[in-house]
């Protein structure tokens, strides 16, 4: 037993460091830092920076343009990118459609879609929850009627998480509404984004911003090639995307970098006549979300490491904790940075690119605090709530 | 001891519920919101004919001589309709800094107006350094022939943008964390040299930034002994807690109904959620949080006039501490059984949750006042 | 509204803490400020002073005793009580066979048993709890047959408290094992300990005291005039029983008296060259205790006030905050008073009766505090566990 | 990174489970601790001859040259069967003062006997006032001719009422509060002077008050600088703290594993309680807490022989916190679910919950701990 990473993956550490930290764009990182949001443009140029080094995709692979990394290294780098802070892929390509694609596509499929999901050519979002159907996602009722050599989709997605930047939609449909289980009339639809009949309504999330959507299809017709595998098998291809890949669930790395910010702030906030960090009990707090952290860190390492020894698509079912103690721990330092500017928590101030160019009320810093305390409520709601991995600690692994 | 209202008071909660219930609900609060200053001018109409501007001025000046219970019960429907007219910021800060800083003269003059609805104040308290304690005010106050120059800058002055006046905090004396030395100022909002810089709030209200450039009044504005405001701003301080309790409560019993709803609702899994053990406990728990909040109100308001200012103070610090914990308890927990439509603008809980975050966050937050209660020696010591 | 007490609840309220204050014996309250045993004496010698006084039973009715207080004078004699600390009444007589003797039974049960409670002439335990029936208690299996004049009962309850003391217990019995309903086939018994079948095993508890036991009936023979009410009736009375008394069950002032204590406690005791009272943090946490009990209390008081508009036997549901915050706070003491004394946790002192008398090992105040603490588990666990308690606040109240 | 066992860590946890399933269940260990001792010196043979004793120590003065991973292995094994033998005491904090303190000749006239289980020995080190920090120790050593002479009381000392011989902190310089001045030395039992008075502990195990009037000790019985061991204290106390992790996190897992099985097995309202869903979460809750732990518990081992100490002590301190959280959370649950069963001396579950109630008292618990953590800038700053 050894905690420590060997020679080689310290030499990998700071590899991948140093280029991010040469390659990452200075906006971008500033954003990150300062808790806005990169943009659409910020993310492109970042992801084609990584796909030149042929990194934008290391764990798909190789001859997709993988990398062949271990899964230490695999976390390592994705690590990197949070601490840098640097961002992260879109996952709804990178980590959800593209591994369907290889993994179940036709060839005409993978030439097609994966070198333009590696680049960011396309920017893709994802078609599954539904207005009735939010944990219960089996539920779902959008239907697509086969008419020759297309399907006739109509229905409704919803939180559909930066569609209005999309080109594509990756899409769970009811194929088959009289099969015995609600499961096995589903199939799994690539849908562009350009066709006849699609409506996209922003949803305004809590903290002001346009992050997630409603799409509406209105009689849209999709070429049967494009559908994904079998028909009626999308539940299969569904599941095997959402058990893909959880080491990056807990943002151990992005919630270090934002531990690090707070700090900064609480070091730079007055109170009582000397900053906020001059108060103990505030800085027990900080170190009670590190105790965790620390913890959380090595268990997502125990995770990891196990990784190399299971079969792929059979997620570790304690990656459940790194759901629930990863979110927790993303909320907890949102809300202690909130507590560290305590007042000047209260104004409100939309990002430039959403009209607001004041100087800013207070500290530079406070603009971005309460509304990222905000958003990040929804952490431990999405992607299975926090409930949900509860039951499945309760029944996966403890047998009750 | 008797926990019912008086036949007045029934009759205040019953105006203000109607009221609102006809032109408060979650829709039309979101219009109110959206007029040009911020809150309906109709509404605080409104509110004037009700009485409820002039719920805590004494007769003499023009208002009913409600007390503490009164102004519970009207913070309490206001919370839970997400009110957002500056009645904290006119009525119970800068009114209160006039009750109890003003001559019978400047009450007789300021507060028929306040009472009326038809003048609105905004109380100009803390600054960039102060965080939440008064006595590390910088903002000078010179004496300047008959009068007072005013200079230096106001933050975070609720509801500042579109007030007729302002009730001003400025050190005549002394250095910041000095707690004498310390006037209020009664300042019309178009004197001359006073600039404002206006702004939303996270929970959908309005704030203002205000500037002080060489700003004179007479000294007939200097409310109360120039030099001995202190004691006056804990008091308006320690009021505007006590109605903040109230408003959050009101707040928190709308979100347990709002929830509790929701949970019989909304189905998955083939069944009400509401049907799974570990969210009936989740909203029992929220339902312990609010009556253990709405117990720490009513002993907000009944200690708001005790004499004894260390016993006030550690009587108002627990009550905010229960508050803020209870709120942000409520809040976390209806926003997470809400689901996604918990973090949408689109749906009132949210609206409710962030008021509530604001709320614990104004005046300072649980932690603060569990350390003021903590060095104190507790809530019994007190 | 008005949360003070009126004029003259305060007088009435000074009245009872000056009689208590005056009458209680010296040993009897220290012995609960130290957090020891009363033991069987010290409980009778307190029960007869006020019963002389005629305050032993002050909630029973007139004709049997009582007082004729209304609910809030009751509940400020329990409070004060508490406070002084003072013992209270055994409950198995005063609020659980008392009350439904006097309602369910006939003359003669009443003439025999009820002036013998009101003075603690019979110690009564309870018969409810069996060992395959925890909160289910409906499903107890504990036999009573008919024969002739008499039922002769088989069977095993367990969790009895101080059954080793007492003169009789309570049963629930099972008379009718083939009715419907398992409700419906159950009798309440009242049984002489002296009875021949009777065996009382000692239950050691966590914190190695003797406070319960289990009780094994072999063919025990019960007059059937020891029957309270009808055959098969027993589980009516047992639910307004269970229902019929909750004021006294947050126990705000005894969790008072035990705050007034730790901050004693920790004053005293040493910590980094001066006391444990002048860490900040201990203060804090001492602080949030008393912010929660004095919203309990307000808690407590809109209850007993509302139950002067209550049926009787009815109680308030909101009674279950109650029971889980007070069992929660009398938890949260005595944790703090033992993270008090901290190292001086650590030694096993069992009290003088059983067999120690050496001088205690560190300070003199350190020797209950642990047992305390384990002892104190219970409270969540017994009358109804907490988790009980939310199940009744989310159907009850919130009608989920 | 490697969270694999070697050959030899799989060897030592195999024998020592093995050992402890046949020996160990609870109805034994029960009936080890009613021992004379207070604890089966059989067991403690087994012990030796499984080299458990001599884990610690370098093959030179008779061990095994095991690290803390191995140290880990043991206690983590122990935890689990509430082993109530002195192995802390003598293999851990003994043994620990003189494998960092001693010289080679001292260690090769004592720990030999350490290693074979034949000497054991107690670390005397805390006193009245000194609650977890041995900078406030008062006890004296004075120069007496080419010797010591010790005076005053020691308390709390584990298993010091069957120790073979003691070793013992004093202070031959400074005065209480200074970190400089203190002195470590090896005193038989035996030796004239030297008083004590055991006591079982709350956890089923035992400890002394010890008092020294005049015990006179020769120089060779000083273990490295007479006025400089406050630094080695602290490293023998990281150990300590490292090693009652793994207790810990042994407990906590086995308390896990009971309380799931009892929600399968005891049924009420015609069903496995294991079967609500607020159970099956707070079991669920309790499983985190324990994975959480447990990987704290690998940082500590880890940690445990870093040489800068600030570090090290910022590591162990947070290892401390999440294991006394933990531990806590995890012990109060298990009894909750276990219902009256879990308030019992009778069942297993009630004695695990007291020995992680007094693991996290030990060295200071998890609030203390998180203070220190605090003070230092936290985690990231050491």
């Amino acid at each position: 037993m050894d905690l420590a990473l060997s020679g080689e993956q310290r030499r990998f550490r700071t590899e991948v460091r140093e280029f991010i930290r040469a390659n990452v764009p200075d906006d971008v990182s500033a954003a990150l830092r300062d808790g806005r949001s990169v943009g659409k443009d910020g993310l492109v140029r970042w992801t084609r920076i990584l796909n030149a080094k042929g990194w934008s995709v290391p764990h798909w692979p190789v001859e997709h343009g993988g990398t062949g990394w271990g899964p230490i290294e695999q976390y390592i780098f994705q690590d990197e990118l949070q601490l840098a802070p640097a961002p992260q892929m879109l996952p709804f390509g990178h980590q959800m459609v593209g591994p369907v694609i290889y993994t179940f596509g036709t060839e005409e499929q993978k030439r097609r879609f994966l070198p333009r999901i590696a680049n960011l050519d396309d920017w893709w979002c994802q078609g599954f929850s539904e207005p009735g159907a939010g944990s219960d996602l089996a539920s779902l009722s959008t239907r697509a009627v086969r008419a020759g050599d297309h399907y006739i989709v109509n229905g409704q997605k919803t939180w559909t998480t930066l569609a209005q930047h999309a080109d594509w939609i990756f899409c769970l449909v009811r194929t088959d509404p009289n099969a015995p289980k609600k499961q096995m009339g589903i199939s799994f639809l690539l849908i562009d984004m350009k066709t006849p009949g699609i409506t996209v309504r922003p949803i305004r999330t809590i903290e002001g911003g346009h992050e997630v959507n409603e799409v509406f299809f209105d009689d849209v017709k999709v070429p049967v090639e494009n559908r994904v595998g079998a028909e009626n098998k999308g539940w299969d291809y569904a599941k095997f995307l959402l058990g893909n890949e959880r080491s990056g669930i807990a943002r151990i790395g992005a919630t270090k970098e934002r531990v690090r910010r707070l700090k900064e702030i609480a070091r730079a906030e007055p109170a009582g006549g000397g900053a906020v960090w001059d108060n103990p009990r505030f800085r027990e707090k900080v170190a009670a979300l590190e105790v965790e952290l620390k913890a959380l860190e090595i268990t997502q390492l125990r995770v990891v490491s196990g990784e190399t020894k299971r079969t792929h698509g059979t997620p570790d079912p304690a990656s459940s904790i790194l759901k629930i103690k990863g979110s927790e721990l993303q909320q907890a330092v949102t809300e202690l940075t909130m507590e560290a500017i305590g007042p000047y928590a209260l104004p409100f101030e939309p990002e430039h690119d959403e009209g607001w160019n004041e100087p800013p009320v207070g500290p530079d810093y406070a603009a971005p605090v309460a509304p990222g305390y905000f958003n990040t409520r929804k952490v431990s709601i999405y992607g299975g709530s926090n409930e949900i991995q509860k039951n499945i600690i309760a029944k996966a692994i403890l047998g009750l | 001891m008797d926990f019912d209202l008086s036949e007045e008071q029934t009759l205040i909660k019953d105006s203000v519920s109607k009221l609102l219930k006809g032109e408060y609900d979650f829709e039309k609060r979101e219009r109110h919101r959206a007029a040009p200053l911020g809150f309906s001018e109709e509404i605080w109409q409104s509110f004037a004919e009700l009485g409820l501007t002039a719920l805590p001025f004494t007769e003499d000046d023009g208002g009913l001589g409600g007390g503490p219970v009164e102004m519970m019960i009207a913070m309490e429907a206001f919370g839970r309709a997400l009110v957002v007219e500056p009645y904290l910021a006119s009525v119970v800060l800068a009114g209160g800094a006039l009750r109890h800083a003003a001559s019978a003269e400047q009450r007789a003059e300021i507060l028929p107006g306040v009472a009326s609805g038809e003048t609105r104040l905004a109380l100009a308290l803390f600054e960039r350094q102060t965080r939440h304690d008064p006595a590390l005010i910088a903002m000078r106050a010179t004496k300047d022939g008959e009068g007072y120059r005013l200079d230096g800058e106001k933050s975070l002055v609720l509801h500042g943008d579109s007030a007729h006046g302002f009730v001003v905090a400025a050190r005549m004396a002394g250095s910041p964390g000095d707690t004498g030395g310390l006037g209020l100022f009664h300042v019309p909002a178009d004197t001359e040299g006073l600039g404002r810089r206006g702004y939303a709030t996270q929970d959908g209200m309005r704030a203002a930034e205000v500037q002080f450039s060489s700003v004179r009044v007479t000294a007939d504005d200097v409310l109360g002994d120039p030099e001995g405001a202190y004691p006056v701003i804990l008091r308006v301080i320690d009021e505007a807690i006590a109605a903040l309790c109230a408003e959050a409560v009101g707040s928190m019993e709308r979100m347990v109904e709002l929830t509790t709803a929701f949970l019989k609702e909304r189905k998955q899994f083939g069944m009400p959620i509401g049907g799974f053990q570990a969210l009936q406990h989740r909203a029992a728990e929220m339902y312990m949080a609010l009556e253990q909040a709405r117990s720490m109100m009513m002993f907000a308001a009944m200690s708001a006039e005790e004499p004894d200012a260390v016993a006030r103070r550690a009587a108002i610090s627990a009550a905010k501490v229960q508050i803020g914990r209870s709120g942000r308890f409520i809040g976390q927990s209806a926003v997470q059984l809400h689901g996604g439509v918990g973090v949408t603008m689109e749906y009132e809980i949210a609206h409710h949750f962030k008021r509530q975050t604001m709320i614990d966050l104004a005046f300072g937050d649980a932690d603060h006042h569990l350390a003021l209660l903590g060095e104190s020696g507790g809530l019994e010591a007190a």
